[in-house]
């Protein structure tokens, strides 16, 4: 909807300053150290860092302005028009020197066996402008003799910490965890949890990335290989669709570690906790290596040649073939994934399984996002007013986005309102949070709409929010990937377009943006992946079936062959053993993935495929941006590259993913003005596929009751308490996450969280072992209260295979109610 | 003068005295004592402290190995022939809890410069004058950790640049020229 | 014992003779060469010339031959080269030839090849060197002055030729 | 034939047989002691592992010589190539028929000549047949095919007939003053009066350096120059047929050793407190040390140099030396 909106016009007043002796123009208010670097000027610094509130600790950027008798710290101070400032001469040489030399005093010069050792600020700095020799003779400050292990994946060296607080503010401004504080004072000062234990640690591990010194130390990464051992290479992150930035550095074909890079990507040097200590999946010693084809009933080892001439013999064409893939592939191959399946096997039968959503939930969600209309780039869309949030614990499923938002929110000008029955970690930032049972999305929706519209006393929490939607001016929503897994889905969707429709009579800048759950879930989209629409989301002629209706269909014996790309149906699909039947009941299933998941058990013939980091291609984040996947790794074992496998099956010829994206760039028309390799850091935004709106209200089923799945799972049932929802948790992400060990670590298993009200009346306590029990299914986990969650809803992170949550969905009956018993 | 010495020099000629001379001092050398060493047979050259032969990794005093696995070494190295793979250990064996968890250099590349005895921080790694290497099989063109910690035969403070008495032994890993260090004597 | 020894030399001589001018290749012709002047020098210590046998060898074998090869060695001869040469000379040749056994027969025929001994005995003719010695510095002396003469004047003629080329 | 013919006969037999062997076997230790002679004229030890001191060294290497592969090469005159050895090794070998090692010793009342055959001229023999042997190095160069080989052989050949004339002229010298070609003769003269060196200083000079340049030493081993031509004639030799080309080498210096002493020294002649052929021995034994000597002494000389010596100075010079002798004679 970009082109509906007028670009906000915003004036700058400008200064000229001088450093150096060269002019230079810069918005008024802009700090010296980015008016120098914007100069060509580098200024050293530590505790400087561009989204961080400015400290001016460690005195690295003191610079001289003419005038003024002493230096002064360049990250602190804002330009004023006529300054003069020095940033080469000697003194300022000198003033660094001596701050180096300050910093050393105290500093252990222990870099040999520092993690940083090699890419340490410090280090460089040192060896930059440092002092060659130290007056200092006193014994160096020492609080311990080990490094700490603060968490699974975090190690603290208190010793080496030169108080930049880098780390406390990130953890404080950008994370939101405000895990760390600065304990203790003057030289004395540890920036750690209280008692160094870390309650509330997201284990995101960006206090790693920012510590310009090896304070902080990646714990997976502890001792594997020094900076210079590394072959690092740029990719994307594949855990949800923020699409961050990663670099995978590996060391003798080993993954070793991921970080995120400074000013690189939307998410910049932030990662979360899958992002970054999620790596371990891709050479884990569970990876198919072998392709692998059912003989007399037991899955045996074959050749590729046996594997594919089989697949060539058996699988058949026409209505009765289906293909289904997971939004974790690249567009690439998505792209000759429905081409094989729309020209070889000739079906339309073609979908994700988005786990939830039919496909009329889906193109309405592809409506009220407009994603037809091109990319809106986050940093767009948070210049917004007003941000609102409803249908994604946000925190959870999309942690950098979180990250983004929780920035931005901190601009006071900025209204936050977010909508999601759970309590998250972002409540903390926003005005109103509103809570709701699930299912009741809509009725949030239109009371907004109503207030907006007809107006009335703002009582209640929706009507607060309304309030803030008529005052402001520009208006961001964010759209979770919950919305699609309603029942009825259609209805909030559409009550969305008409919210959208409403504010946009009254003036106001509307951007809608979706928050998914997997990397790809927008570009597969795009790539045809979908029962109603052809790559560029042209429309069918004749409608395919979507997950739900081929797994209806091949109970019914509809179905002989199945091509399922890398998606665990069993595992994922709402109620568990349907699917399990279902897929049981087609004659032959070609699974291609990277790992034996339930799915694959059941698969006639399994093609192991490469993961993330052993392929190139392109992902389309939430946004619409497009970034370039690079491989880093070969694929393990014997195994192979997706698009690869897809070539020969389908006897295309397309080379690599190039040249398949140059396909691309033809028949997706938002994907044209896009350039393969000069893809960097920042990827592409997306541009319109030229059409606006997919008009199909004709063809859905508009109102709730007309859904056949029904509303009943809403009213209140004594027994089963508790309405479940399920999602991914933070450390996780599908089932994909589970084999990273790392992650593992950090959440073994599954917990079910419930709001204090619900603890407090059924009397259990934080930590307790509980049994969920619905539907006829029960497991026993933990309890986990949040506090100021909605009462009587329960949440259990799907992640799991030892508990498999889409056992509590029955078909057909939406939102399941469980009950939460207490472990005898 | 010139012509003196055209007489001396064709009496020279004639009597052959440079011949005579040469010849003298070849028969000098016949008689006099040889320089060969005879290594490996009988005796055995130890080289001076300052030699660079086989690579050892040290210990402190107290048995701890001193190498914390930085890799300042096979950085330093201008073969590439150090691979060093570090890891983590908290049961004292190294003097902190980096240790090397793979320490290998490979011989057939190294070229014995020394460059990785300067780089190292802690001198764990020192040349040591170890230089039979020559051996049956390629297994020993690496040395790993576990020969490079061994114990030396030569101990460090012995001065060198000693003929020593020597015992060649042959075994089935190979040839070994086994220094008696007691009965030395300078080599000229 | 002698006459066995003699034939055995003879023939030997003969063949290897014969073997100079029919084989095609230089070097081994030089060789079968060099047989026969020793078959020579064994016919001369036969006839109780030691010293005569000797020179043979010293002269003929060790010198002459040796510069023969040398020859042949340096210019590289092919070898056909010699069966061009002869071309238009063999039928005169094999008149020649045919001419001179004619003669050689008719000589032994009748006798006149029969050459006397000497005045010498048996036991002055083993020590031969003082008798030659003798022999050419008094009766002989100026057959071996003018065939000195003659050696010198090739020899100063030689030199003349190749002093000549150097210019 | 009456039994002392017949004695006479088998008594040569039994000298030639046990000539040739002696002289078979003879390099056998001389290799040794050269190497070893190299060996600590360069401050080294020579050969030490092989048995004591080295001393089973030259029968190893015996052993590797005969056991390896006999190669011949693709383009080369092959007859010429197996003839060339022999060529080399027989010449040497028939000169030892005249050598003199002692005078007549009695044994079992029956004289026996330490010598096969005292010929009366012998010095002319000797030098004649030896000649014979350049015919070896010319015939295994050429055969080889091959230029090094070639070239080794020219230089070879020349330098032996540029030597041999003053060879040849030197020995006249003594030929005068003993009044007799034969070796015997000749170390009779001496042990009448002084040895040939008293009178022929000029002459052993020219004796021993041409000698060394025939018998192709150091300083005149041009024929195997390593440096520039490899190894010289026999440099596509290898296995049994090389050590006779090595075999014809020592022989040829022990010849010489032999000749020099024969000529120059008196022969076995010596004081009475040890047995004529162990001074004889010891003479020759002398000799051979001083080839050694030289070879690990000198360097080589350069061709043109070797001619220049060869043609301008040893020959006038040993002209001058018969001018000289034939003076004091007459």
């Amino acid at each position: 909807m970009a082109d509906e909106e007028d670009e906000v016009e915003t004036v700058f007043i400008m200064a000229t300053v001088k450093i150096n002796g060269k002019e230079i123009t810069v918005e008024d208010g802009t700090l010296i150290l980015d008016a120098a670097r914007q100069a060509g000027f580098e200024i050293p610094t530590f505790c400087y860092q561009a989204r961080l509130s400015g400290l001016g600790s460690c005195r690295m950027c003191l610079v001289e302005i003419a005038g003024q008798k002493k230096l002064q710290p360049s990250c602190v101070t804002p330009v004023l028009h006529g300054m003069d400032v020095f940033t080469e001469n000697e003194t300022v040489k000198s003033a660094r020197a001596s701050m180096l030399e300050f910093l050393l005093a105290n500093h252990p010069l222990d870099c040999p066996t520092c993690d940083k050792g090699g890419e340490c600020e410090l280090q460089n700095f040192v060896f930059k402008s440092g002092p060659r020799q130290s007056g200092f003779s006193e014994w160096k400050r020492r609080f311990h003799d080990k490094d700490k292990i603060l968490s699974p994946v975090i190690v603290k060296n208190h010793n080496r910490c030169i108080h930049c607080e880098r780390c406390v503010r990130i953890c404080d401004e950008v994370v939101g965890a405000k895990a760390l504080g600065g304990i203790g004072r003057g030289v004395m000062i540890q920036s750690t949890g209280f008692m160094d234990d870390r309650l509330d640690c997201d284990h995101c591990g960006n206090c790693i990335e920012v510590c310009p010194v090896g304070s902080f130390m990646s714990l997976p990464y502890r001792y594997k290989a020094r900076p210079w051992d590394l072959k690092e290479v740029d990719t994307v992150c594949p855990y949800c669709a923020t699409g961050c930035q990663i670099t995978i550095g590996i060391r003798n074909g080993e993954v070793v570690r991921v970080k995120s890079r400074i000013n690189t990507g939307i998410n910049k040097e932030t990662l979360c906790a899958r992002g970054r200590f999620g790596y371990h999946f891709i050479q884990s010693r569970d990876r198919i290596t072998k392709p692998m084809v059912k003989k007399d009933g037991k899955l045996a080892e074959c050749s590729w040649d046996e594997a594919l001439s089989v697949i060539k013999q058996m699988f058949g064409s026409g209505r009765r073939t289906a293909g289904i893939a997971s939004a974790r592939y690249t567009n690439e191959e998505l792209f000759v994934f429905q081409k094989l399946v729309r020209e070889v096997f000739k079906t339309n039968n073609i979908d994700l399984d988005s786990r939830f959503a039919n496909k009329w939930v889906t193109s309405a969600m592809i409506d009220a996002c407009s994603l037809a209309a091109g990319g809106i780039p986050i940093f767009d869309a948070l210049k917004a007013d007003l941000i609102f949030i409803i249908g994604s614990a946000v925190s959870d499923e999309n942690p950098v986005t979180d990250y983004l938002i929780r920035t931005a929110a901190s601009d006071r000008r900025k209204t936050l309102i977010i909508a999601h029955p759970r309590r998250m970690k972002l409540d903390s930032s926003s005005a109103i949070s509103l809570r709701y049972k699930p299912g009741t999305e809509g009725e949030v929706i239109k009371g907004i709409a109503d207030f907006i519209e007809n107006g009335g006393e703002s009582t209640s929490d929706i009507n607060a929010a309304a309030a803030r939607f008529k005052n402001a001016s520009n208006i961001t929503m964010f759209l979770g990937a919950e919305i699609l897994r309603l029942a009825n889905g259609v209805d909030v969707l559409t009550g969305i377009a008409a919210l959208k429709a409403l504010l946009k009579r009254s003036g106001k800048n509307i951007k809608c943006l979706p928050l998914f759950d997997r990397c790809n879930q927008r570009g597969a989209r795009a790539m045809g992946i979908h029962p109603l629409f052809l790559p560029g989301l042209k429309k069918v002629k004749e409608d395919g079936m979507d997950c739900g209706e081929m797994l209806d269909a091949a109970k019914k014996g509809e179905i002989d062959s199945l091509y399922v790309l890398g998606e665990d149906i069993v595992s994922m699909h709402p109620d568990a053993r349907f699917a399990r039947e279902a897929l049981s009941n087609i004659k032959f299933k070609v699974v291609q993935d990277t790992f034996l998941t339930e799915t694959a058990k059941i698969a006639d013939v399994i093609l192991p495929g490469a993961s993330y980091a052993e392929k190139d291609g392109t992902f389309t984040n939430q946004e619409g941006r497009v970034q370039r996947l690079r491989k880093v790794i070969s694929p393990v074992g014997d195994s192979k590259d997706d698009l690869d496998i897809l070539c020969s099956i389908g006897g295309f010829a397309y080379k690599s993913a190039r040249e398949v994206f140059e396909k691309i760039k033809k028949e997706v028309a938002g994907y044209k003005d896009i350039s393969f390799e000069e893809l960097d850091g920042n990827g592409a935004i997306v541009t319109g596929h030229g059409r606006q709106s997919l008009s199909l209200k004709g063809t859905v089923p508009l109102l709730s009751g007309s859904d056949n799945s029904g509303q009943q799972s809403i009213k209140e049932d004594k027994e089963y308490p508790f309405l479940l929802i399920t999602g991914n948790h933070l450390f996780h992400s599908g089932r994909l996450s589970q084999r990273a060990d790392i992650l593992m670590q950090l959440l073994p298993e599954p917990f079910v969280e419930i709001s204090e009200d619900d603890a407090r009346e059924s009397g259990i306590v934080d930590g307790e072992k509980v049994v969920v029990k619905g539907n006829g299914y029960e497991a026993a986990m933990k309890l986990r209260i949040a506090k100021g969650s909605q009462k009587g809803v329960a949440f259990v992170p799907e992640n799991f295979d030892s508990v498999s949550v889409n056992m509590f969905y029955k078909k057909g009956e939406g939102i399941p109610r469980v009950k939460i018993v207490k472990l005898p | 003068m010139s012509a003196n010495s055209g007489i001396v020099d064709i009496l020279k000629k004639v009597f052959f005295i440079d011949l005579i001379k040469g010849l003298s001092l070849t028969f000098k050398y016949n008689v006099s004592k040889t320089i060969t060493i005879r290594y490996p047979d009988e005796e055995k050259w130890i080289p001076y402290q300052r030699f660079r032969g086989l690579h050892t990794l040290n210990r402190d005093s107290q048995g701890r190995e001193l190498c914390v696995a930085c890799e300042l070494c096979s950085k330093a190295c201008p073969t590439k022939c150090i691979t060093v793979i570090p890891m983590e250990d908290n049961t004292g064996i190294g003097i902190t809890d980096r240790v090397a968890q793979v320490y290998e250099i490979n011989l057939v590349r190294c070229m014995f410069c020394g460059l990785c005895e300067d780089a190292c921080p802690t001198t764990a790694v020192r040349m040591g004058r170890e230089y039979e290497l020559a051996c049956f099989s390629l297994d020993c063109a690496k040395a790993d950790k576990h020969r490079l910690l061994a114990p030396i035969e030569i101990p460090a403070e012995f001065e060198g640049g000693y003929v020593v008495k020597a015992k060649l032994e042959r075994n089935k890993e190979g040839i070994r020229v086994r220094p008696d260090l007691t009965k030395k004597k300078r080599w000229w | 014992m002698e006459l066995i020894f003699f034939y055995i030399f003879a023939i030997v001589a003969l063949a290897s003779a014969i073997a100079v001018i029919s084989i095609r290749n230089p070097v081994h012709s030089a060789i079968f060469l060099m047989v026969c002047f020793l078959q020579v020098a064994a016919l001369f210590v036969l006839l109780r010339s030691p010293f005569l046998a000797a020179v043979q060898i010293f002269v003929y074998v060790g010198a002459v031959m040796v510069l023969f090869l040398f020859a042949v060695l340096i210019l590289d001869l092919g070898r056909e080269r010699f069966g061009e040469y002869l071309h238009h000379q063999s039928p005169i040749a094999i008149i020649v030839v045919v001419g001179l056994i004619f003669v050689i027969g008719l000589g032994l025929a009748r006798g006149k090849l029969d050459a006397p001994l000497g005045k010498y005995t048996e036991a002055e003719l083993v020590k031969n060197i003082e008798v030659t010695g003798e022999l050419l510095y008094t009766k002989y002396v100026f057959p071996f002055e003018v065939i000195s003469l003659l050696l010198l004047v090739a020899m100063v003629g030689a030199i003349v030729l190749v002093m000549k080329e150097r210019k | 034939m009456d039994i002392n013919t017949l004695i006479e006969v088998a008594l040569i037999t039994v000298k030639v047989i046990l000539v040739s062997s002696i002289l078979f076997a003879l390099p056998i230790p001389l290799t040794w002691i050269e190497r070893k002679v190299a060996g600590h004229i360069q401050l080294r030890l020579g050969p030490f592992r092989v048995g004591w001191h080295g001393i089973l060294q030259p029968i190893a290497d015996m052993i590797k010589l005969m056991f390896k592969e006999d190669i011949i090469p693709d383009k080369a005159d092959k007859w010429l190539f197996k003839l060339a050895p022999i060529i080399s090794l027989v010449p040497i070998f028939l000169t030892f028929a005249t050598v003199p090692v002692g005078d007549k010793i009695t044994v079992l009342g029956r004289e026996i000549t330490l010598y096969i055959s005292d010929m009366n001229v012998g010095i002319l023999y000797i030098l004649a047949v030896a000649g014979i042997g350049v015919y070896g190095l010319i015939f295994g160069g050429w055969a080889s095919n091959s230029k090094y080989a070639l070239l080794g052989s020219m230089r070879s050949s020349a330098q032996m007939i540029s030597y041999e004339l003053a060879l040849s002229f030197a020995a006249i010298g003594v030929v005068m003053v003993s009044n007799s070609l034969s070796l015997v003769d000749i170390v009779n003269s001496q042990k009448v009066s002084t040895w040939n060196i008293c009178y022929q200083p000029l002459g052993f000079i020219i004796f021993i350096i041409a000698g060394l340049a025939e018998i192709n030493r150091i300083p005149f081993d041009l024929s195997e120059d390593e440096g520039t031509l490899a190894a010289g004639y026999h440099v596509e030799y290898s296995s049994m047929r090389f050590s006779f080309f090595m075999l014809a080498e020592y022989v040829a210096m022990v010849l010489m050793s032999v000749l020099a002493v024969i000529l120059f020294f008196g022969g076995w002649s010596g004081h009475a407190i040890l047995p004529p052929i162990v001074w004889f021995l010891i003479k020759v034994s002398a000799f051979i040390y001083f080839f050694m000597w030289v070879r690990f002494t000198f360097p080589r000389y350069r061709y043109d140099q070797l001619m220049t010596i060869g043609w301008k100075i040893l020959l006038p010079l040993s002209l001058v030396n018969i001018l000289i002798t034939g003076l004091f004679v007459i």
